[in-house]
C-alpha cells in the first residue's frame, strides 16, 4: 500500500464540503451557526443554502436542543462549534435531549487537539472523545484528513441517529483518496506488518505511518491501523491486530486517559491481552504556540510512536516489572 | 482468612410499600371517562380538570413516590391546553403529521401530562396505575424511547425542553411553514436555568408567533420559594425583555386560562412575529387542601390515608 | 479480614455528615445550594452553618463557576447537586473554570446509578467518571458506603484542588468501620485471593464480596479490590493484582465503557496485560423501576460479577477466540 | 509491500510570518512608559488608552494571531479602570489581600487586559511581545496557570467569567465582609450564553453592590452584527429586569466611563443593595480608521504594514 503524502489541509475543510454535499443531497439538512460558523466551515453551508442555515449565536446548550427538537420534526439538523463548546458546553443536552431522545443530532466538533495553536488551552479540548463514547446510541468519529472527514461527514450525515464530528483547526497531512475505504464502525489497515500494531485516530494516523517508515528502516514490520470510528468500535480489526503483532502503541490527539486508547485497552483486555504503550497528552492542559512546536512539547509526533513501538514490543518479548502510568510515555529520542 | 456473616439474606434496596387495602380500593381506581377537546365552558375544564386531579392522585398513590405539588397545580391549565380547543391533536393517532406539540420542560412534572393524555384517549387509564414502575411506559420522567402516544421528547434536566419546543417550531414555521403550534411548559424555578433565557432570545429572534411558553408561576420550587432559593421575580419583565408577548393569568380560572391562549392564538393568527409567553399563577398542589401552596409536595406522592382525603377532597369540588 | 454487614444507608448521608465535620473544622468550608439540598444533604450543613451556605438555586453552571470565584478567594466551596446536573450540565464549567483553573472547587454528585430507581433514565447519570477521569488536576472518588463516603468527603476538602465524589441515593449495604483505611490515590485489598481479582468501586464493591463469597464455595480465592479512588488511581495494586491473578473482573454502577473498567483496564496493558471482564452498564440508558429490580435488569448483582470471574480465569487458562464487544457480559445463572 | 514516498521532509504545520525588517521596527517595538493609577482628567485617561491601543497593536503584529477588534474597542474602558482610580490594586503586588479584582470575562479579549496590566507596570511591557508564543505567560486566552500577575483567573469560554466574579463578590461582601470591588467585562454577543444570565441573577439576588459588571457592547461578535446573530437587544431592559442598577455610557468618552463607575462606586458606598452594569457603547477596532465598526476584526491581527499605519494614527490622536 502506497501512503503518499497529497498536500495539507486541515480536516475542517472537509467538513465543510460534506456538509454542502449532504445539503445537495437531501433536502432537509439544516445547519445551525454558533457564531464561528467561518471556523469551522458550516460557512460554506450557508453561503448555498442560506434557507437552510439557522444562526443561533454563542448559545451551544441551545443549540444542542434545538437541533433535537428539529430532529424530532424529521430534519436532519448539524450544529458545529468549537469542541471545546459543543462537546461539553452543552453535555448534558447531549445526553438527554440528543442520546436519549435518538434524536438524529449531527455534531461538528471543531478545534480539537493541541494543535490549534496560538488560542491556548481553553480551546484545545482533548477530553470530549471520552465523554462521547459513554453515551449510549451515539456515534463518534475522527477522521484522519480532509477527504476521510468529508467522507464521515457524508456518512453521519446518511446514517440515523445522533453523531459527532470531530475536526481540527490546522492544515495536516492529506493521504487517503476518494477511493479509500471508509465506513462507521470500521477500521482501516493502512500497513500489514505483525511486528507490532500503531493505531491511530485523526492526526496521529499520519505520524503512525511515519513511525512505521522508521521502524521499517530497522526491520520492524508495523501495521498502521486508522481507526475513525471511535464508536461504534471495530473490536474485529484490532483485535485481530493484539493477536497477531501482541504489541500496541495507540496513538490521538487527545489526553491518553479513556479515548481511543481507552476503547483499544478495554477491546483488548476482552478479547486479547496485549502490552499497549499510549502516546497522547499526559493529563495535562495545552497551551499556547505554533502547532508544531506544540505537537512537540506535548509529544504527539511519530517519534514517541516510534518510541513506544520499541518498548511495547519488548514487553511482549521480555516482560516488564515496576508500575507505570498510563501518561509514562518514552521519551522521544 | 474471610468471613462472611449471613449476607444473601437481605433485600438490597428495601421495597416501597405500594400496599392497599380493598375496602378503599375502590375509590382509587381508574375509570374509563374520556374527554372531548373543543371550545368548552369553564365547567367543562373544570371537569376535566378534577379528573386529571384525581388520576395524579390515582397514579402517585401507586407509584410510591413522584411530584403531586407541580402537576396538582398545573392540572386546569392542562384541562385548557388538552381540551379547550387550543392544541390540536388526534388522540387515536398521536403521530398525525397535522398535529400541534406539547413538550413539558418541567419534566417532573410527568403525572399531570400523563393524566391528561389519558383523558384525552391516548391510552387506556388503567396504565396511569404504572407510573415510575418497571418497565412502564410512564417513566419517572418522560422517556422518548417508551413510545408513550403524546410524549413528544424526554425531559427532566430543567431547561431543555424549551429549546426542544423552540426547535420543533423554527421547524414548522421556518422549514415547513406550516400552521402547527409548540406549547411548552416549564416551572418557575427551572427560569432559574440559563438555557431558559437562551431558547427565549431565540423563539423572539425567530418571530416565533407559532411558539407559546406556558410558565406554571406557583412561586415553589423544591427548598422553598423563589425569593428564597434565587430570585426570579420580575419574571414578566424578564419575558418582556426577552421580547415575549406576556400575558398574566389566574391558573385556576379556565376563563383566565383561554384569555391567555387567545392572545396566543391571535398572534399566530395575525402573524405578529412575537411568540407569547404566559404567566400562569397557580398554587403548587392545589385542589387538596393539605398540599396547596405548600413546596414541601413539591416530589412527595401521598400516603395512602392521604390519598382517599384527596379524593373525597376532589370528589367534591 | 471480616467483612460484616453492618446495616444499609445510602452513601449521600456519609456526604452530608463528612461536610458537617468539616464544616466543623475549616471555617472556610462554603456550600452551595442546587435546590435539592435535601437530596444530597447539604441541607444538613445548611442548618449546622447557615451562614456559609448560599442556596444558588437550578442553576448547575453558575453554582460551579461561583464555586470558582469562591475557591480563588481562599474559600473551600462545596456544591453538589444530582450527577447528572454537576458533572455535565457544567461540562465546560469544570473543565475551564475549575481543572484548568485548579480551582480548589469541590463538587459532591448524587443519585448517581442506576439505583436511583423510579425517576428513571434522565437522573441515573452512567457516564461522569468517564468524563470526570479524563480532566487534568481533578481528584475523582467513588465511595463503597456510607462510613468510607463520609471519609472521602472529609479527605477531598482536606486535599487542595478540584476534587469530585459520586453517591447514591438509595441504601446500600454498609461494611467499612472507623478504623478502615481510606486515602486518596489508593486502593484497598478487602480479600486475598490469587485466582482471580474482583476490582469495584461504590455498591458494587459488596456485590463483589458476596461473588467472592459465592466463588469461595468453588474453591476459588478471589481478591476483592475496592479502588474508591478512580483518580488519582492505585496503579501498583491494581497492577500487583493482575500479576497475581491473571485475570480480572471489573465492577462499577457505571457504562461499561470508561469508567472504572477503563480505568483497570489502562493500567493493566501498561503494566500487566490480562484478560478483563467488564461488569457495568451495558451502553444504554436507564429507567424506572426498584432499585433492587433495576440492578437485576442491567446487571448490576454479584451474580454477573460470579459469572465473569469464571469466563475471566477460562480465558486465562485457555485463552479464547472470537470477538467480543465490552458490553458483551456473562449470563448470570 | 509499503512504500513511503519522502514524508519525512516536510513541515507538518506551516509557521506563520512573524518576520518584520529592521526599518519600520522602532515604531513597533515597546516602550517603557507606565500610567499612576488615580482620580484624574478625561485628558491623561485618553493618553494611556492610546499607549494600551498601540501596545495591542505591536503584541498583536509580534503574534500573528488574536483578537484586534473587542480589545482595541475596550481600551478607554480599561483605561478608565486601571487609570482612573476605580480599582483598587498594588502594581507591583498584584497578591494583595486587599485589591479589588477585575475578571476578564470575554477572555478572547485578553490583549487589551495584558496592554493595560503592563502599562500599570505589573510586569516590563516587553513581554508584550511574547502574546500567544510558546510557553507565554501571555497565553492567547488568560489562563492562570502562567501567573501573570494581574491575571485572577482563566478564562475563554465566554460566560463563565461573570460567574467566576459573582463568587468573588459573594466572598469579599458575603463571607468576608470586607469592601472589596469585583469587575468584570463581558462582550455583548457574550450575552447569549445563558449562563451569564444565570450570574446576572444570582448578583442581583445576592445583593452585591461591590459587584460592578461592564458591557463591551460594540454590536458586534464574529459572524456579524448582533441583531444578525441572535438579537440580544434590548440590553438594558434585560439588566433592568434581572435587578441590574444600569447606566448607559459612551465607551470611547473618559468622563462618561467615569461617569458609569461613579454609580457603582456610589451604589457600594451607599449600600444599595444593587449590582451596577455599565453598558458601554462602543465601536469594535475603534482608533484605527480601517478596523471602526468592522466586525471582520473581532479575530484577526493585522499585517505588519496596517500595524504601521495603525501605530501611526494613533500616534496622532
Ligand atoms: C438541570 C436540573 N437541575 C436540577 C433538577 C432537580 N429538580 C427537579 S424539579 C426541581 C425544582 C423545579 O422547580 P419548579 O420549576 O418551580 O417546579 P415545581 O417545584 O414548582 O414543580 C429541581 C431542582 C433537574 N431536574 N434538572
Ligand atoms: C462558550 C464559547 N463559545 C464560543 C466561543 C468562540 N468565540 C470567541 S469570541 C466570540 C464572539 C464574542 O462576541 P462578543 O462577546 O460580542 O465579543 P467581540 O466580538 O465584540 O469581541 C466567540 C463566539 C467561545 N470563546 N466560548
Ligand atoms: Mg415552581
Ligand atoms: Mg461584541
Amino acid at each position: 500500500m502506497a501512503h503518499e503524502l497529497l498536500g495539507q489541509k486541515p480536516t475542517r475543510f472537509g467538513f465543510g464540503e460534506g456538509l454542502v454535499t449532504l445539503g445537495e443531497r437531501h433536502s432537509n439538512v439544516i445547519v445551525l451557526g454558533g457564531d464561528i460558523t467561518g471556523s469551522v466551515l458550516t460557512s460554506m453551508f450557508k453561503e448555498k443554502f442560506p434557507d437552510r442555515f439557522f444562526s443561533i449565536g454563542i448559545a451551544e446548550q441551545n443549540a444542542t436542543t434545538i437541533a433535537a427538537g428539529l430532529a424530532l420534526s424529521g430534519k436532519i439538523p448539524f450544529f458545529a462549534s468549537y469542541g471545546a463548546f459543543c462537546a461539553l458546553r452543552n453535555a448534558d443536552q447531549l445526553r438527554i435531549s440528543v442520546a436519549y431522545n435518538e434524536a438524529n443530532v449531527k455534531i461538528g466538533g471543531g478545534h480539537a487537539g493541541i494543535s490549534v495553536g496560538p488560542d491556548g488551552a481553553t480551546h484545545q479540548v482533548l477530553e470530549e472523545v471520552a465523554f462521547l463514547r459513554t453515551l449510549p446510541n451515539m456515534t463518534m468519529l475522527v477522521p484522519a484528513d480532509f477527504e476521510e472527514a468529508r467522507k464521515a461527514t457524508i456518512a453521519m450525515g446518511e446514517m440515523h441517529g445522533p453523531a459527532y464530528i470531530r475536526f481540527g483547526r490546522s492544515p495536516v497531512p492529506m493521504f487517503t483518496t476518494e477511493s479509500s475505504p471508509f465506513e462507521i464502525g470500521k477500521a482501516q489497515v493502512l500497513t500489514d506488518g505483525t511486528d507490532v500494531a500503531l493505531i491511530a485516530c485523526g492526526a496521529m494516523v499520519w505520524e503512525s505511518l511515519l513511525a512505521a517508515q522508521e521502524l521499517a528502516k530497522k526491520g520492524i514490520h508495523a501495521r498502521v491501523i486508522n481507526s475513525p470510528s471511535i464508536k461504534p468500535f471495530d473490536f474485529a480489526t484490532v483485535t485481530q491486530a493484539a493477536r497477531d503483532c501482541g504489541a500496541i502503541v495507540t496513538a490521538e490527539e487527545h489526553q491518553v486517559h479513556g479515548g481511543l486508547g481507552g476503547a483499544v485497552a478495554e477491546c483488548t483486555a476482552k478479547n486479547a491481552p496485549v502490552p499497549i504503550e499510549f502516546v497522547g497528552v499526559k493529563d495535562s492542559f495545552g497551551g499556547s504556540g505554533e502547532p508544531e512546536e506544540l505537537m512537540v512539547k506535548f509529544g504527539l509526533t511519530w517519534r514517541e510512536i516510534y518510541a513506544s513501538a520499541l518498548v511495547a514490543m519488548d514487553r511482549r518479548d521480555r516482560g516488564s516489572s515496576g508500575v507505570r502510568a498510563i501518561k509514562d510515555v518514552p521519551q522521544a529520542q | 482468612m474471610l468471613q462472611f456473616v449471613s449476607l444473601l439474606v437481605r433485600t438490597l434496596f428495601p421495597q416501597r410499600s405500594t400496599h392497599m387495602d380493598t375496602a378503599t380500593k375502590q375509590s382509587l381506581d381508574f375509570n374509563t371517562t374520556t374527554f372531548p377537546n373543543q371550545r368548552t365552558d369553564a365547567q367543562a375544564l373544570k371537569a376535566a380538570a378534577n379528573e386529571i386531579r384525581r388520576d395524579i392522585i390515582r397514579s402517585l398513590v401507586r407509584a410510591g413516590s413522584g411530584h403531586s405539588g407541580g402537576p396538582l397545580g398545573s392540572a386546569d391549565v392542562f384541562a385548557a391546553l388538552y381540551f379547550g380547543g387550543v392544541m390540536r391533536y388526534r388522540p387515536e393517532d398521536m403521530h398525525w403529521s397535522g398535529r400541534d406539540r406539547f413538550v413539558l420542560s418541567a419534566g417532573h412534572m410527568a403525572p399531570v401530562m400523563y393524566a391528561a393524555l389519558a383523558n384525552a384517549g391516548c391510552f387506556p387509564k388503567e396504565e396511569l396505575g404504572t407510573l415510575r414502575k418497571f418497565n412502564t411506559r410512564l417513566q419517572g420522567h418522560p422517556g422518548r424511547d417508551m413510545h408513550l402516544p403524546g410524549v413528544e421528547t424526554s425531559s427532566g434536566s430543567l431547561g431543555q425542553g424549551i429549546s426542544i419546543a423552540v426547535g420543533m417550531a423554527m421547524a414548522d414555521k421556518l422549514v415547513d411553514h406550516s400552521d402547527r403550534r409548540v406549547f411548552t411548559l416549564t416551572g418557575d424555578g427551572e427560569l432559574q436555568e440559563g438555557s431558559v433565557w437562551e431558547a427565549a432570545m431565540s423563539a423572539s429572534h425567530f418571530k416565533l408567533d407559532n411558539f407559546c411558553w406556558i410558565i406554571d408561576n406557583n412561586d415553589c420550587q423544591i427548598d422553598g420559594r423563589l425569593p428564597e432559593v434565587m430570585n426570579v421575580y420580575p419574571i414578566v419583565d424578564k419575558c418582556v425583555a426577552f421580547g415575549f408577548d406576556t400575558v398574566v393569568v389566574d391558573g385556576h380560572d379556565p376563563d383566565d386560562i383561554m384569555r391567555g391562549f387567545d392572545v396566543f392564538l391571535t398572534n399566530q393568527a395575525n402573524g405578529t412575529g412575537k411568540p407569547t409567553a404566559i404567566v400562569a399563577k397557580t398554587y403548587m398542589g392545589h385542589g387538596v387542601s393539605f398540599m396547596n401552596d405548600k413546596f414541601e409536595w413539591h416530589g412527595k406522592p401521598p400516603s395512602h390515608d392521604q390519598a382517599v382525603a384527596a379524593l373525597e377532597e376532589l370528589a367534591k369540588m
